[in-house]
């Protein structure tokens, strides 16, 4: 039986991002909002210098960069994949290829200034 | 364990109605009686023109399925007495498919999903028996056995919202087919099948809300063929990149 | 009256086995025909999927095709046809094998190798097996290839009413679409019925609702006869109240089945001495053939050995001492059966088991090539009688069967279709408006008789008239009995008018195929006034083949009813002899050897 | 004749089932965390505009609406790696010589080192501050 082929979807790449953001946060995600909700609040209420310092320093080094790119990065197009799918699970009237770009885009927004500002620290 | 209970059947005759109706009846149960032997036993005594699909009665066919109070389920294996405590017990035909006549619904787009994956076992050559078996472990057979066991019952599309939403994805029951097959030592189908998958209404149309899975009478898990389906995909979206960046054929 | 009228090569009657083998069968040999399959289910809901232990084909080296042609002659207590047995034989193992190229998932063994069980009546482990869900599994397998065959068009949920004869050939059906409600007029070269048995006939049964012997009956409504219908096999195995099949396998796996008091009474009955638990003998005990052990259940219960359950009597299974392990690997789908059907956990606990109605092993007369003696008309599977099971089908054998034979009827079908080409249409459209008159008037019944009293009723006398032992006055009593069925039919009152998927109408349809072919059934039993594999008169204990070593054609009287007459049996190189298991049976070959 | 009545899916049809509730709770964890991520990427910036700016986006973190935030997000990324973890397993196959890694191992295998890092990393963090804070005073 021959049937017409399908187009390719291009999901695979947004899916590739998505996945890798799911499980980093899951890996991640609890630690890093204990960090911001309770460490950084208590250690550096009374030395800001100290600790600007030392945020300053960790995010200088390659790998806390690269860790904090990636971190923000994939967090983007994680949630914003789940929130693209969302709009259209609640029947929300705009069409997929359109939310697909504004979403995608935005990811991509986000993380080129997460990459630019990272660099400029 | 016995008693009776309320049983609200949604009613829908084409040549009558233009809308569908509820009907209800009393019915007597014991610990045996299934939704199954409820609605014959509505047929036989009390309304004969209700109609619903059923036959082996032993959740193999596959015939029987409905909403047993919104959830899809096989009526020969729902009891009565699990809902002995509940006010009324409600039956409606499964969610996501056009309804024909009452509890009957129209599965022809299953057949039609399941018929675009080509869920039969495909090799190059065609040996004759007296080549003998293709030897396949037991340990190859477990990779995809379990996804052999569908029924076709359409529990899966009647559980799938994204199959709601959008009738063109090909939905649970033909993505664990074709992973089913894609799986097997023996297949070599896997290039035929896979532009399917890739589609837009293949393995990417699914947000894995994996209601599928739980409503499978057959604990098939249809979630987990279709999601792996999706790494496959990937694989193949990746290999066909960068065969295309080699200046190759989009494959 | 609007009949839609239309012109195919090859019309197949049912979606099971047998029918999709045939179908494929007919594709592979003929590309260019047109192949219409007709089943009032989707395929895959057809009975052959409730199918559970397996599938025979000798393939061990120890084993040979003469051996497993002398466990069936000998099983079929010599009243199968010898020539059908071997060509069946012969085949098995290369249908068996296509299955398998075709994907069907057979269990292996870890070389990845075939694996066999053992099965009841079978000396040698010949029975090829998916786990416990062998027909589901050959059934998807045979729906899955089908769909590679762009000449198959299915017609899913179409109501076969009628065969189409014209100049006493067979030249189509009229069916009704059960969606649109219409009828409709198929005209073709050749037609096959794989409708399945006729198990619903009876009160208690391990088959599907489907199981109605609509193919039966059409045949038999055009003068075709109907061959060996006393012998209907009981499972001795089914859960008691539904009637669920709790397959053979168990059995083959090294099940145990005791009696109220704990008792494998079996060895009781010329099928011991006892077999150690755990170690199965073939032939022995528990793997003796269904006609013997379902008659050794009736023997028990006469004589209160039985349990009495909530769901009526029973013996106990006992798989405990197989283990969770095995239990899960060979038998999952019984232990899902029990545990939902029953409440009982084979693993902790022996199953509920009863016979029941299983398997109709006569059937519409074929040829060995499948060919009724209606030209045009070719019939395969359960509602066949190619002569293969005799008195009593060996287990396993079925599955084969609608392979083996499904292929042969399509190549046939085809041959026969290239040959006849489609018939004239001028004088079909006339007999399609007179059948369709008829149905119609039975949907507009308007009688004061219940079809489900009509139902229950004709599956009571059956059950009490023609069941495991028969008796010439109980016989005779049902066949009366049936005959005020039958008037009451007459006047059946059905309250649906409608035409889209009306269920009461066809059920009405199934119903009045089911009081010929009972009827047939229990004419054929009276007439046969001996006792042979699963007929056994009470009034005649004995087997005789002075008069009764020949197949019995039931035919229909100008009046409706049934005559009977009688065939000679093929005999090829196995001469009738004396049927022994357990002990009993070695000693023909002790005898031999001495 | 046949009339048949088309499914029709609403926007609500997510509310009429637990099962579509926890899916669309499961999709909805995106929502804080994404609010959480921008504001993560404000820290960043403020952070390299000095001292002063960090301060602010620090006092910014602690204001009420901002610690609510965090919590439910805290909340959501917690049901996110639960439901993650459960749906590793049908995704993840581990071919095995007997067949395939089971998925309560699998389970098991993400979830304990990642309850590690949960605790861990905070602590970790809080000490590495501590003496940088410490030996910076």
């Amino acid at each position: 039986m021959t049937r017409s082929l399908p187009r390719r979807s291009q999901e695979p790449v947004a899916w590739s991002l998505f996945g890798a953001g799911g499980m980093l946060l899951a890996f991640l995600g609890p630690a890093l909002v204990l960090i911001t909700l309770l460490v950084l609040p208590a250690l550096l209420a009374d030395d800001v210098a100290a600790g600007h310092a030392a945020v300053l320093a960790a995010l200088r080094h390659p790998l806390g960069a690269l860790l904090a790119f990636a971190g923000l990065s994939l967090t983007f197009f994680h949630t914003l994949h789940r929130l693209c799918h969302g709009l259209h699970d609640l029947h929300v009237p705009l069409s997929a290829r359109l939310v697909g770009w504004v979403g995608y885009g935005t990811a991509t927004l986000l993380s080129l200034l997460a990459g630019v500002w990272l660099l400029g620290l | 364990m016995s008693g009776s209970l309320k049983v609200r059947v949604q009613r829908y005759r084409p040549e009558e109605d233009d809308a569908p109706w509820w009907q209800s009846f009393e019915v007597p149960w014991s610990e045996d009686t299934s939704v199954l032997d409820a609605l014959n036993h509505i047929k036989d005594v009390e309304d004969g023109s209700l109609s619903y699909r059923w036959s082996c009665r032993m959740a193999i066919c596959g015939s029987c399925g409905v909403m047993v109070n919104d959830e899809p389920r096989l009526g020969c294996k729902t009891f009565l007495r699990h809902y002995a405590d509940a006010d009324e017990i409600v039956l409606r035909p499964l969610e996501n498919l056009a309804v024909e006549r009452d509890l009957v619904s129209d599965i022809d787009p299953m057949l039609a999903h399941i018929e675009t994956v080509q869920p039969w076992l495909q090799r190059e050559q065609a040996e004759a028996p007296e080549a003998g078996e293709t030897l396949q472990t037991p340990v190859q057979m477990a990779r995809y056995e379990s996804f052999s066991h569908c029924i076709n019952c359409g529990l899966c599309y009647a559980a799938c919202p994204q199959f709601g939403r959008n009738p063109d994805f090909l939905g649970p029951a033909a993505l664990t087919l074709a992973q089913r097959y894609n799986l097997d030592s023996r297949d070599e189908g896997r290039e035929a099948r896979m532009p399917f998958l890739n589609g837009e209404d293949g393995v990417w149309a699914c947000t894995f809300v994996g209601y599928c899975s739980d409503v499978c009478p057959k604990d098939v898990d249809p979630a987990a063929a279709i999601n792996q389906g999706k790494v496959a995909s990937n694989v193949n979206y990746a290999v066909n990149l960068f065969r295309l960046l080699r200046g190759g054929d989009d494959a | 009256m609007d009949i839609q009228h239309s012109d195919v090569d090859i019309v197949i009657v049912g979606g099971g086995g047998a029918g999709l083998r045939a179908a494929i069968a007919a594709a592979e040999q003929a590309p260019g025909l047109r192949i219409a399959l007709l089943s009032k289910v989707y395929p895959m809901r057809s009975h052959t999927v409730a199918a559970e232990g397996g599938c025979a084909g000798v393939v061990q080296d120890h084993d040979s095709h003469f051996d497993h042609f002398v466990d069936t002659v000998s099983g079929g207590d010599w009243l199968c046809d010898q020539d059908v047995v071997d060509y069946f034989v012969e085949h098995a193992t290369e249908e068996n094998l296509r299955l398998e190229h075709w994907g069907c998932p057979w269990s292996r063994k870890p070389d990845g190798r075939i694996n066999v069980r053992a099965f009841g009546g079978m000396k040698i482990e010949r029975t090829w097996f998916a786990a416990d869900r062998t027909g589901f599994h050959i059934l998807h397998t045979l729906f899955q290839t089908s769909l590679k065959y762009p000449s198959i068009q299915r017609h899913d949920e179409f109501f076969c009413t009628d065969l189409l004869v014209d100049e006493g050939r067979c030249v189509g059906v009229q069916a009704i679409d059960m969606r649109e409600g219409h009828h409709v007029c198929l005209r073709a070269g050749a037609v096959i019925l794989a409708t399945g048995g006729a198990g619903r006939v009876y009160r208690y049964n391990t088959n599907g609702g489907i199981v109605t012997g609509d193919g039966m009956a059409m045949a038999w409504r055009q003068g075709v006869p109907l061959r060996d219908m006393e012998f209907v096999q009981y499972h001795p195995t089914g859960l008691p109240g539904s009637g669920i099949l709790i397959t053979e396998a168990c059995r083959g796996e090294g099940g145990l089945l005791l009696n109220a008091d704990g008792h494998r009474y079996l060895q009781d009955y010329g099928l011991g001495p006892e077999t150690p638990p755990g170690s199965p003998r073939t032939k022995y005990m528990e793997l003796g053939p269904r006609d013997r052990l379902s008659q050794a259940f009736w023997h028990e219960a006469r004589a209160g050995r039985v349990l009495k359950t909530r769901r009526g009597e029973a013996v106990q299974l006992d798989l405990r001492h197989l283990g969770e392990a095995r239990i899960n690997e060979r038998l999952p789908f019984i232990r899902e059966l029990a545990s939902a059907y029953v409440g009982v956990d084979p693993v902790t606990a022996p199953i509920p088991v009863r016979p029941t109605a299983h398997y109709t092993m006569g059937g519409i007369q074929t040829d060995i090539h499948t060919a009724t003696p209606l030209p045009g008309l070719f019939a395969a599977g359960e509602c066949a009688s190619i002569g293969l099971h005799g008195a009593n089908r060996l287990g396993s054998n079925s599955l084969a069967e609608l392979s083996v034979f499904g292929r042969v009827a399509g190549e046939q079908a085809a041959s026969h279709a290239l040959a006849a080409g489609v018939p004239d249409a001028a004088v079909l459209r006339e007999q399609a408006e007179h059948n369709a008159a008829g149905w119609e008037a039975l949907r507009e019944a308007d009688g004061d008789e219940s079809l489900a009293a009509i139902r229950d009723a004709l599956g009571e006398s059956m059950e009490r008239g023609a069941g495991i032992f028969r008796s010439g006055e109980e016989l005779a009593a049902t066949c009366a009995e049936l005959a005020r069925l039958k008037q009451r039919y007459q006047s059946l009152g059905l309250t649906d008018r409608s035409r889209v998927f009306n269920t009461q109408w066809l059920n009405a349809i199934e119903l009045g195929c089911q009081l010929d072919v009972a009827n047939a059934m229990a004419q054929a039993a009276l007439g046969r006034e001996e006792s042979r594999g699963s007929h056994q008169r009470l009034d005649a204990t004995a087997r005789d083949d002075q008069r009764f070593l020949c197949h019995s054609l039931a035919r229909r009287a100008d009046n409706g009813d049934a005559t009977v007459d009688w065939q000679p049996v093929v005999i090829t190189r196995l001469p009738p002899g004396e049927r022994h298991y357990g002990e009993a049976g070695e000693k023909p070959a002790l005898e031999k050897r001495a | 004749m046949r009339k048949p009545l088309p499914p029709r899916q609403d926007a609500l049809w997510w509310w009429r089932h637990p099962a579509y509730r926890r899916y669309m709770l499961r999709e909805a964890t995106a929502l804080p965390l994404f609010l959480y991520a921008l504001c993560l990427l404000y820290g960043v910036r403020e952070l390299g505009r000095g001292e002063t700016a960090f301060q602010a986006w620090l006092a910014f973190m602690e204001s009420p609406p901002l610690i609510a935030l965090q919590a439910v997000a805290l909340l959501a990324v917690l049901w996110h790696a639960w439901t993650w973890f459960q749906l590793v397993p049908k995704i993840l196959v581990i071919p095995t010589r007997h067949g395939t890694l089971p998925g309560h191992w699998l389970r098991l295998a993400h979830v304990v080192p990642a309850a590690l890092c949960w605790l861990l990393l905070p602590l970790l963090a809080w000490w590495a501050l501590g003496q940088f804070a410490g030996g910076g005073a």
